[in-house]
C-alpha cells in the first residue's frame, strides 16, 4: 500500500517537472513514427528533420534557430489526440503532419482552436471540407488524385473494367469511395471490390477474388507495406494485371518490398523523388545522404513544408505571427525561383488544398520511371 | 472450380504453418504445462536472427539461414527454458502465461528498437513461379511451403512415434512421474521438447516470412491463430494441431473469399469459442480425467 | 499490524490530499494523462474483481470499456443527457459480463482466456465493421462533456476532478464490497472452488456475479473515456488494452485492493515520466512484469506485503494466480 | 429410529476402472457411523458421489426419503449435509474466524442481503462459539495458512459443523493429527453428536479412533461393502481382517 503512494507522488512530480524547456521558434512534429503507417510517417519526419537542419545551418528563420520536437502518434486516434494536445502545450510557432488521414481528423479541431497552422499529410478527400482555416496539405487530396488516375485508365490502358483493392482506413475507403464514383462518370465497371486490413499479411484469398474478376486492370490502394504484400502475393498466384495505383502503389518503400513483383506497375504519382526534376534530385540526394535510404514523397511532403514556413514568414510577414500565416498561405503560390526550398511550384487555395505539377510512372526493372508530367489544374 | 482448387492449396499452405506454429505450441504444454503467448513472436524473430546475419556480418542467405537456426533453438528454446519456465512453473500456469505475454512485448520492442519498425524483404526460398494443374494456377512457392511443413510435421511424428527418445517424450507428456518411475530422464525429455519448438519457429519463419515481409508485429496474428489450431484440434495432441492448423488455413481462406473479409478473422475465432464450449478436449483430443 | 494499519492511514490521506492538489501545476496534457490514469483505474479495479479476488482470467476488459465509451459517444452526440447513458453504458455491460461469465462455468484458466480474448476480438470487429452503427473506422467524434449541477466540466481541470469522483466512488463501493461476505465468497471460489461449493457457497453464481461486476465497472470506465476523450473509434479496445489492463492488475497486486491503483499507476503515469527512455520504456516494463512473475506473482503490493508483513509462515495462495487448491477444482460442478 | 440418508446401489466408474461397485446401506439419526477398508476400496469415491461432488454413474441417494442423487454440493449443503475432505481443505488466505463465518454465511438470507447487510452476516457470536468450542481462541484472527497442521485439521472440522448440520461426513479426520490433539477431537466429534443429535459418517484409517467413536462401521473393499456391524463384531470379522491382510 505504502509502496503505491510514493509511485504516485514519484510519477506526477515527475509530470510536473517533465513539461519544461523554452526555444527559439517551436516547431511540432505529431505524427505516425510508430504503428502501421510507421513508413510514411517515418519519411515525413525525416523531410522535416532535413529541412530544419538546412535552415538552422543557415542561421534559421529570420535569425532564430528551429527548435523541433517530435510527438508519436502510434497511428492511433486516441493518442493522436493526446500527443496533439501535449503538443499545443508546448506552444508551436507551426505544427507538421499528422500523415494518417484518420489522425488529422481527429486533431484537426484542437488545432484549429488552438489557432496553430497545421501542415497535415493526409490524403483523405474529406479533410480540407472540414472548415479549417489552419489546416494545410502537402499533397494532393484524393479528389484530386482519383480524377487524374480515372482519367489515366480509360485513356492510356483503354479498361473497360476494373479490380479495386483496398485498405479499409480512412485513407483507403476515402480513396475508393471517389474514385468508384470517377469510374462511374467515365462508366467503366467495377467488377470486384475487395476491402482489407490495414497491416494484414495474407492475401491469398483476397487476390483469388481479383483473379475470378479478371478485369482489364487492377487497382491497388493501400498503404506502401501492404501493397508490397498483395504484389507478392498477386505475382505468387500469377495474376496478371495490368496493376494501376497512386503514389503508396509506386513509392521507393513499396518497390524495395515487393522486389521484382512489383515491375509493371503503372499509375499516377503526386510526388516522387524521381521526379525528372534537378531540385528535386538533389533533394533525394542529400535525404539519401543523412539517413541513408532513398525517400519516398512523404519525405518531400514534410521538406517542402517546412521551407513554405520559412518563405512565408521571412518574405511575406516578417515576424512570428500565426495567424498572418495562416491568412496568407492561402491563395498563396510558392515557386522555386522565389524559394528553392519549395522544390516545385506550389499553389495552395483557399481551404489549404494544393496544387502542383504531378506524374504518370511506371515501375521498370525496380526503379519507377515518370514517363509523363501531368501539369497543375490551374493551368 | 479453379479458384476453389486454388484457395483450398493456399489455405492449406499457411495452415501447414499455422500447424508447425500450433505443433510447438502443445508440445510446449504436453511436457510442461508451459502456454507461451509469444509463440508469435517466436516465428517473428528467426527472419531477424537470418537478416542480421546477413546484414551485420554479411553471411550469403544459407549459411545465414543455418546461423538463425541455430540461434533460433539455442534462444527460443534452451534460454527461454532456463531463464523463463524453470524458474515460473512452479507458481502455477497463470504467471508463466502473464510472463510470456511479457517477454512478447519484449521481443517486439527489441526489434522494433535495434532493428527498425519498418517491414523488410526477405529472400524466398524459392523461385516464385506457377504451375498450371487443371486450368488452376497454383504457386509454386505455396506447394513448397504445404511439401516442406507437412514434411517437417511428418518427420516430427515419426520421431515422436518411432524412436525410444520419442516415445520417453511422450510418456514425460503423458505423466511425468511415471515416466520419472520407468526412469525416463524427464528433464532432459522437456528440453527436448523446447529445443524442437526452437527449430519448428525456425522453419515457420522461414516459410511465411517472404510472403508477409520480416517485421516486428508480425507475430501478433499468427500466435493467436496457432492457439486457436491447437484448441481446435485438441490441446493434448500433436495430431491434433496439424489437422487443426491444416482447417484453420483452409477455413480462414475460404471465408475470406465468400463470406466476408471484413469478418474473417472473426470466423475462426468462433469456431474457438464453439469448440471449447462443446468440445473442450478439441476434435481429435482426448479427456483428460480428473478427480477431486 | 496496529501501526501498520497507522501508517497505510497516513500515507492513504497524503496521496488524496496530492491527487487533488497535483493538477494545479500541470499543463492540459498532464491533466488529461492523470484522468486517463483515473480511467483505467476503474476498469482495472473491475477486472481485479474478476482475476484477483474471483480468480477468473479474462482478457475481454477492454471489450467492455469499448462498449461502455460507444454506448455513451453514441447517445450523447445524438442529444442524451448523460448520466442516464452512463447508467445504461454500465448496465448493459453488466449484463453482457453475466452472460460471457458463462463459459467460465464449463472451462477453467486458459481456455476462459482465449474465449474472453476471442469475445474481444469480436467485439472489435463489431466496431470496426458496423458502419451504421459505430462509425465504423471514422469513430464518433465530438463526444459533448457532461456538465454536473449545472457547472460545466469542459476545462480539463473541472473533468479530472469528474473522474477523480468517480474513482472515490468505485473504490468505495469496492471496498465495501470485498468487505462484505461476497468478498470473502470471492476469496473462496478463487482459492478453492470445492470446498466453497462444499460449504453451500453458489460458485455457479459467484463466478456470473464476478464476471458481471468485473465488465459493469469496465462500462462505467469507458462511459467516463468517452467524454475525457471527446472521440471513440475501435482501435483503443482491440486486445492490446486487455493484455494492457492483466499486465496493470497481475503487476500492481491482483487480489490486493490497491493492486490496479500501483498497476495503472506504472501503465499510464509512469510511461510519461519516463518518456526519455522512448522505445526503452515498454522494454523494462515487459521484464519488470517477467522479473515480478518468476519472484512475487502477487505483484508489487504483494512483494511489499511480504517485505513489511512481520516474518510468519506465509502458505503460497497467489492471488488470482492459479493456487493448488483452485486447479483442483478445474472440470468440476 | 428414522433413517436420515439412504444410498442404494450406488455406482462410479473412471473409464474402465469401476471404484464404488453397488454400494447400499443408511444411517439413522443421530448415529455415527465409520467407513472403513483399505486404500483405493473407493471410501472417498462414495463420498464425492453422494454429496454431488461427482456425477454417480448408477444408483440412488436420498436424504430423509428424498431422492438427492447429483444433486449440487452446495444445495445439498444448505439442506443441512456437511463434509471435510481427505486432504485438508481450508482457505489460507482467510482468517480463522473469517472461515467459520464463510462456511456459516450462504445459510442465511438472500444473496443480495449478504451484499448489504452486515460484514460477519451475522454470524460473529457463533463464530466466536465455534472457535470456543474448537479452542482456538488465540488464532481466531491469524491466517489460516499460518496455523499448524493439527489447527488447520481442526478448523476444517469446525467449518464442517459450522452451519449446525443436521449429518456430517468427515473423510479422514484425524489423518496426521497428532496424539493430543486426536483426543481433543474425537472428545469434540461426541460432544457435538451428543449436544446436537447430529448424525455422523466418518471414514478413517485409525482403528482406534474409528472403534472407540463409532456406533456402527461399514467395512468396504474393491467398491463394495463386504461387512457391517457393531465395532465390535466387525473387528473379528473373518472378512474384513482377509481384506486388509490381503492388500497389506
Amino acid at each position: 500500500m505504502r509502496r503505491s503512494i510514493f509511485a504516485v507522488a514519484l510519477a506526477a512530480l515527475a509530470l510536473a517537472a517533465g513539461t519544461a524547456g523554452a526555444a527559439d521558434v517551436k516547431m511540432a512534429y505529431v505524427g505516425e513514427i510508430s504503428g502501421s503507417i510507421a513508413v510514411s510517417g517515418g519519411n515525413f519526419r525525416d523531410g522535416v528533420i532535413l529541412a530544419v537542419e538546412e535552415i538552422n545551418a543557415r542561421g534559421g528563420i529570420l535569425k532564430e534557430k528551429i527548435a523541433l520536437t517530435l510527438y508519436d502518434t502510434q497511428t492511433n486516434p486516441g493518442v493522436a489526440r493526446s500527443q496533439m494536445q501535449k503538443a499545443i502545450d508546448g506552444d508551436p510557432y507551426v505544427i507538421l503532419g499528422p500523415i494518417f488521414s484518420g489522425n488529422v481528423k481527429v486533431t484537426l479541431q484542437m488545432v484549429q482552436q488552438a489557432e496553430i497552422p497545421d501542415f497535415i499529410g493526409g490524403e483523405a478527400a474529406e479533410l480540407t471540407t472540414l472548415g479549417s482555416a489552419y489546416l494545410f496539405r502537402t499533397s494532393f487530396g484524393q479528389q484530386i488524385g482519383m480524377p487524374k488516375i480515372a482519367n489515366y485508365i480509360r485513356d492510356e490502358l483503354k479498361a473497360k473494367t476494373v479490380a479495386l483493392i483496398w485498405v479499409n482506413n480512412d485513407f483507403g475507403k476515402g480513396g475508393r469511395d471517389k474514385l468508384m464514383k470517377e469510374l462511374a462518370a467515365r462508366n467503366i465497371k467495377l467488377v470486384a471490390d475487395v476491402s482489407t486490413e490495414s497491416g494484414q499479411v495474407d492475401f491469398a484469398a483476397d487476390v483469388v477474388k481479383l483473379k475470378a474478376a479478371n478485369a482489364d486492370a487492377v487497382f491497388v490502394y493501400s498503404n506502401e507495406e501492404e501493397c508490397a504484400r498483395i504484389m507478392r502475393e498477386a505475382r505468387k498466384q500469377g495474376l496478371k494485371g495490368p496493376f494501376v495505383g497512386d503514389t503508396t502503389l509506386l513509392s521507393q518503400k513499396t518497390i524495395e518490398l515487393a522486389a521484382e513483383a512489383a515491375n509493371g506497375v503503372v499509375g499516377h504519382v503526386g510526388l516522387t523523388a524521381d521526379a525528372p526534376i534537378p531540385a528535386v534530385t538533389e533533394f533525394a540526394q542529400r535525404f539519401q545522404k543523412r539517413f541513408n535510404y532513398k525517400p519516398d514523397h512523404n519525405g518531400i511532403k514534410g521538406y517542402t513544408a517546412v521551407y513554405a514556413v520559412k518563405y512565408v514568414t521571412e518574405k511575406k510577414i516578417g515576424k512570428f505571427d500565426r495567424k498572418a500565416l495562416a491568412k496568407i498561405m492561402h491563395g498563396l503560390t510558392i515557386t522555386p525561383q522565389e524559394e528553392p526550398g519549395i522544390l516545385m511550384e506550389t499553389t495552395w487555395d483557399n481551404v489549404g488544398e494544393i496544387d502542383r505539377i504531378s506524374f504518370l510512372a511506371e515501375v521498370v526493372n525496380g526503379k519507377q520511371n515518370i514517363s509523363k508530367v501531368l501539369p497543375k489544374l490551374g493551368k | 472450380m479453379a479458384d476453389i482448387l486454388q484457395l483450398l492449396v493456399a489455405g492449406l499452405a499457411t495452415g501447414g504453418i499455422y500447424a508447425l506454429v500450433a505443433v510447438g505450441f502443445t508440445l510446449l504444454w504436453q511436457t510442461s504445462q508451459t502456454i507461451n503467448f509469444a509463440q508469435g513472436e517466436f516465428v517473428m524473430l528467426p527472419a531477424f536472427f537470418v537478416l542480421i546475419a546477413m546484414g551485420y556480418f554479411g553471411l550469403p542467405f544459407w549459411p545465414a539461414v543455418a546461423v538463425g537456426g541455430a540461434v533460433s533453438v539455442v534462444v527460443l528454446g534452451l534460454l527461454f527454458k532456463k531463464w523463463m519456465v524453470d524458474p515460473m512453473i512452479r507458481h502455477g500456469v497463470l504467471p508463466l502465461v502473464i510472463a510470456t505475454i511479457g517477454l512478447a512485448i519484449l521481443m517486439k520492442e527489441m526489434v522494433r528498437e535495434f532493428y527498425g519498425a519498418d517491414a523488410w524483404p526477405f529472400p524466398a526460398l524459392a523461385a516464385t513461379t506457377d504451375v498450371a494443374v487443371l486450368g488452376a494456377v497454383f504457386s509454386v512457392q505455396s506447394l513448397i511451403i504445404l511439401a516442406i511443413s507437412l514434411a517437417v510435421v511428418a518427420a516430427l511424428q515419426f520421431f515422436l512415434n518411432g524412436t525410444r527418445t520419442g516415445r520417453c517424450m511422450q510418456a514425460t507428456a503423458q505423466n511425468p512421474t511415471v515416466a520419472r518411475l520407468l526412469g525416463i530422464r524427464v528433464d532432459r525429455m522437456i528440453l527436448y521438447t523446447f529445443l524442437i519448438n526452437g527449430a519448428l519457429v525456425w522453419v515457420a519463419s522461414l516459410l511465411i516470412t517472404p510472403i508477409y515481409l520480416a517485421k516486428f508485429t508480425n507475430g501478433e496474428w499468427l500466435g493467436l491463430y496457432a492457439f486457436i489450431a491447437a484448441i481446435i484440434g485438441g490441446f493434448n495432441q500433436v495430431r491434433g494441431a496439424i489437422v487443426g492448423g491444416l482447417l484453420l488455413g483452409v477455413v480462414d481462406n475460404f471465408a475470406a473469399a465468400y463470406i466476408s473479409s471484413q469478418y474473417r478473422t472473426a470466423i475462426p475465432l468462433m469456431i474457438l469459442i464453439v469448440v471449447i464450449l462443446f468440445r473442450p478436449q478439441g476434435l481429435l483430443g482426448r479427456v483428460e480425467e480428473r478427480t477431486v | 499490524m496496529k501501526n501498520r494499519r497507522l501508517a497505510a492511514g497516513i500515507v492513504l490521506a497524503a496521496a488524496g490530499v496530492f491527487l487533488l492538489v497535483a493538477p494545479w501545476g500541470l499543463k492540459p496534457y498532464g491533466i488529461f494523462i492523470l484522468s486517463m490514469w483515473a480511467v483505467m483505474t476503474i476498469a482495472a479495479i473491475g477486472l481485479n474483481l474478476t482475476l484477483g479476488y474471483a480468480g477468473q482470467i479474462s482478457l475481454a476488459q477492454a471489450a467492455f470499456v469499448g462498449i461502455g465509451a460507444y454506448i455513451t459517444a453514441w447517445l450523447t452526440t445524438r442529444g442524451w443527457p448523460f448520466w442516464p447513458t452512463y447508467i445504461f453504458g454500465g448496465v448493459s455491460c453488466f449484463a453482457v459480463g453475466w452472460v460471457l461469465g458463462y463459459p467460465a462455468l464449463r472451462v477453467q484458466h486458459h481456455y476462459l482466456a482465449f474465449v474472453t480474448l476471442a469475445f474481444n476480438t469480436l467485439v472489435f470487429l463489431i466496431f470496426r465493421n458496423e458502419e451504421w452503427l459505430t462509425g465504423g473506422i471514422y469513430g464518433i467524434s465530438n463526444v459533448p462533456r457532461p456538465g454536473v449541477l449545472g457547472l460545466s466540466l469542459n476545462s480539463p481541470l473541472a473533468f479530472y476532478y469528474f473522474c477523480l469522483a468517480h474513482l472515490a466512488l468505485v473504490s468505495a463501493a469496492t471496498w465495501w464490497l470485498i468487505r462484505s461476505p461476497w468478498g470473502r465468497a470471492f476469496v473462496a471460489l478463487r482459492e478453492n472452488p470445492i470446498r466453497a461449493l462444499s460449504l453451500g457457497v453458489d460458485t455457479r453464481r459467484y463466478t456470473l456475479v464476478a464476471f458481471a461486476l468485473g465488465a459493469g465497472l469496465g462500462g462505467i470506465s469507458g462511459a467516463i473515456y468517452a467524454p475525457l476523450v471527446q472521440f471513440v473509434d475501435p482501435t483503443p479496445f482491440a486486445l492490446g488494452l486487455s493484455l494492457n489492463l492483466l499486465l496493470m492488475v497481475v503487476l500492481g497486486g491482483s487480489g490486493y485492493f490497491f493492486g490496479p491503483f500501483l498497476g495503472a499507476i506504472v501503465a499510464v503515469l509512469l510511461p510519461e515520466w519516463l518518456r526519455f527512455t522512448q522505445g526503452y520504456y515498454l522494454m523494462g516494463y515487459a521484464v519488470l512484469v517477467i522479473l515480478l512473475m518468476a519472484f512475487s506473482p502477487t505483484g508489487l503490493l504483494g512483494l511489499a506485503d511480504r517485505l513489511t508483513r512481520p516474518a510468519r509462515r506465509r502458505t503460497a495462495g497467489a492471488a488470482g494466480v492459479a493456487p493448488a487448491a483452485a486447479a483442483e477444482g478445474e472440470g468440476v460442478r | 429410529m428414522s433413517a436420515i440418508l439412504q444410498v442404494r446401489d450406488l455406482r462410479k466408474s473412471f473409464g474402465g476402472i469401476v471404484a464404488v461397485d453397488g454400494v447400499s446401506f443408511s444411517v439413522a439419526e443421530g448415529e455415527i457411523l465409520g467407513i472403513i477398508g483399505p486404500n483405493g476400496s473407493g471410501k472417498s469415491t462414495l463420498f464425492n458421489c453422494i454429496l454431488g461432488q461427482l456425477a454417480p454413474s448408477g444408483g440412488e441417494v436420498h436424504l430423509d426419503g428424498r431422492p438427492v442423487t447429483g444433486m449440487r454440493p452446495c444445495d445439498l449443503n444448505r439442506l443441512g449435509v456437511s463434509r471435510t475432505f481427505q486432504l485438508l481443505q481450508i482457505f489460507p488466505q482467510l482468517t480463522v474466524r473469517e472461515n467459520l463465518i464463510l462456511a456459516g454465511q450462504e445459510h442465511q438470507g438472500t444473496m443480495l442481503g449478504r451484499l448489504v447487510g452486515p460484514r460477519d452476516a451475522g454470524l460473529g457470536a457463533a463464530a466466536e462459539r465455534m472457535i470456543g468450542f474448537f479452542r482456538l481462541e488465540h488464532l481466531a484472527d491469524e491466517h489460516a495458512g499460518d496455523l499448524s497442521y493439527g489447527q488447520q485439521k481442526l478448523l476444517d472440522v469446525a467449518m464442517a459443523f459450522m452451519a449446525g448440520p443436521r449429518l456430517a461426513l468427515l473423510d479422514e479426520p484425524a489423518g496426521g493429527v497428532n496424539l493430543t490433539m486426536l483426543a481433543s477431537l474425537r472428545e469434540r466429534l461426541r460432544a457435538i453428536n451428543a449436544e446436537s443429535r447430529s448424525t455422523f459418517v466418518v471414514i478413517e484409517h485409525n482403528m482406534e479412533f474409528v472403534m472407540a467413536l463409532c456406533t456402527r462401521i461399514l467395512v468396504l473393499a474393491e467398491g463394495r461393502v463386504i461387512a457391517e456391524g457393531e465395532p465390535a463384531a466387525v473387528r473379528s470379522d473373518p472378512k474384513v481382517i482377509e481384506a486388509y491382510l490381503g492388500h497389506s
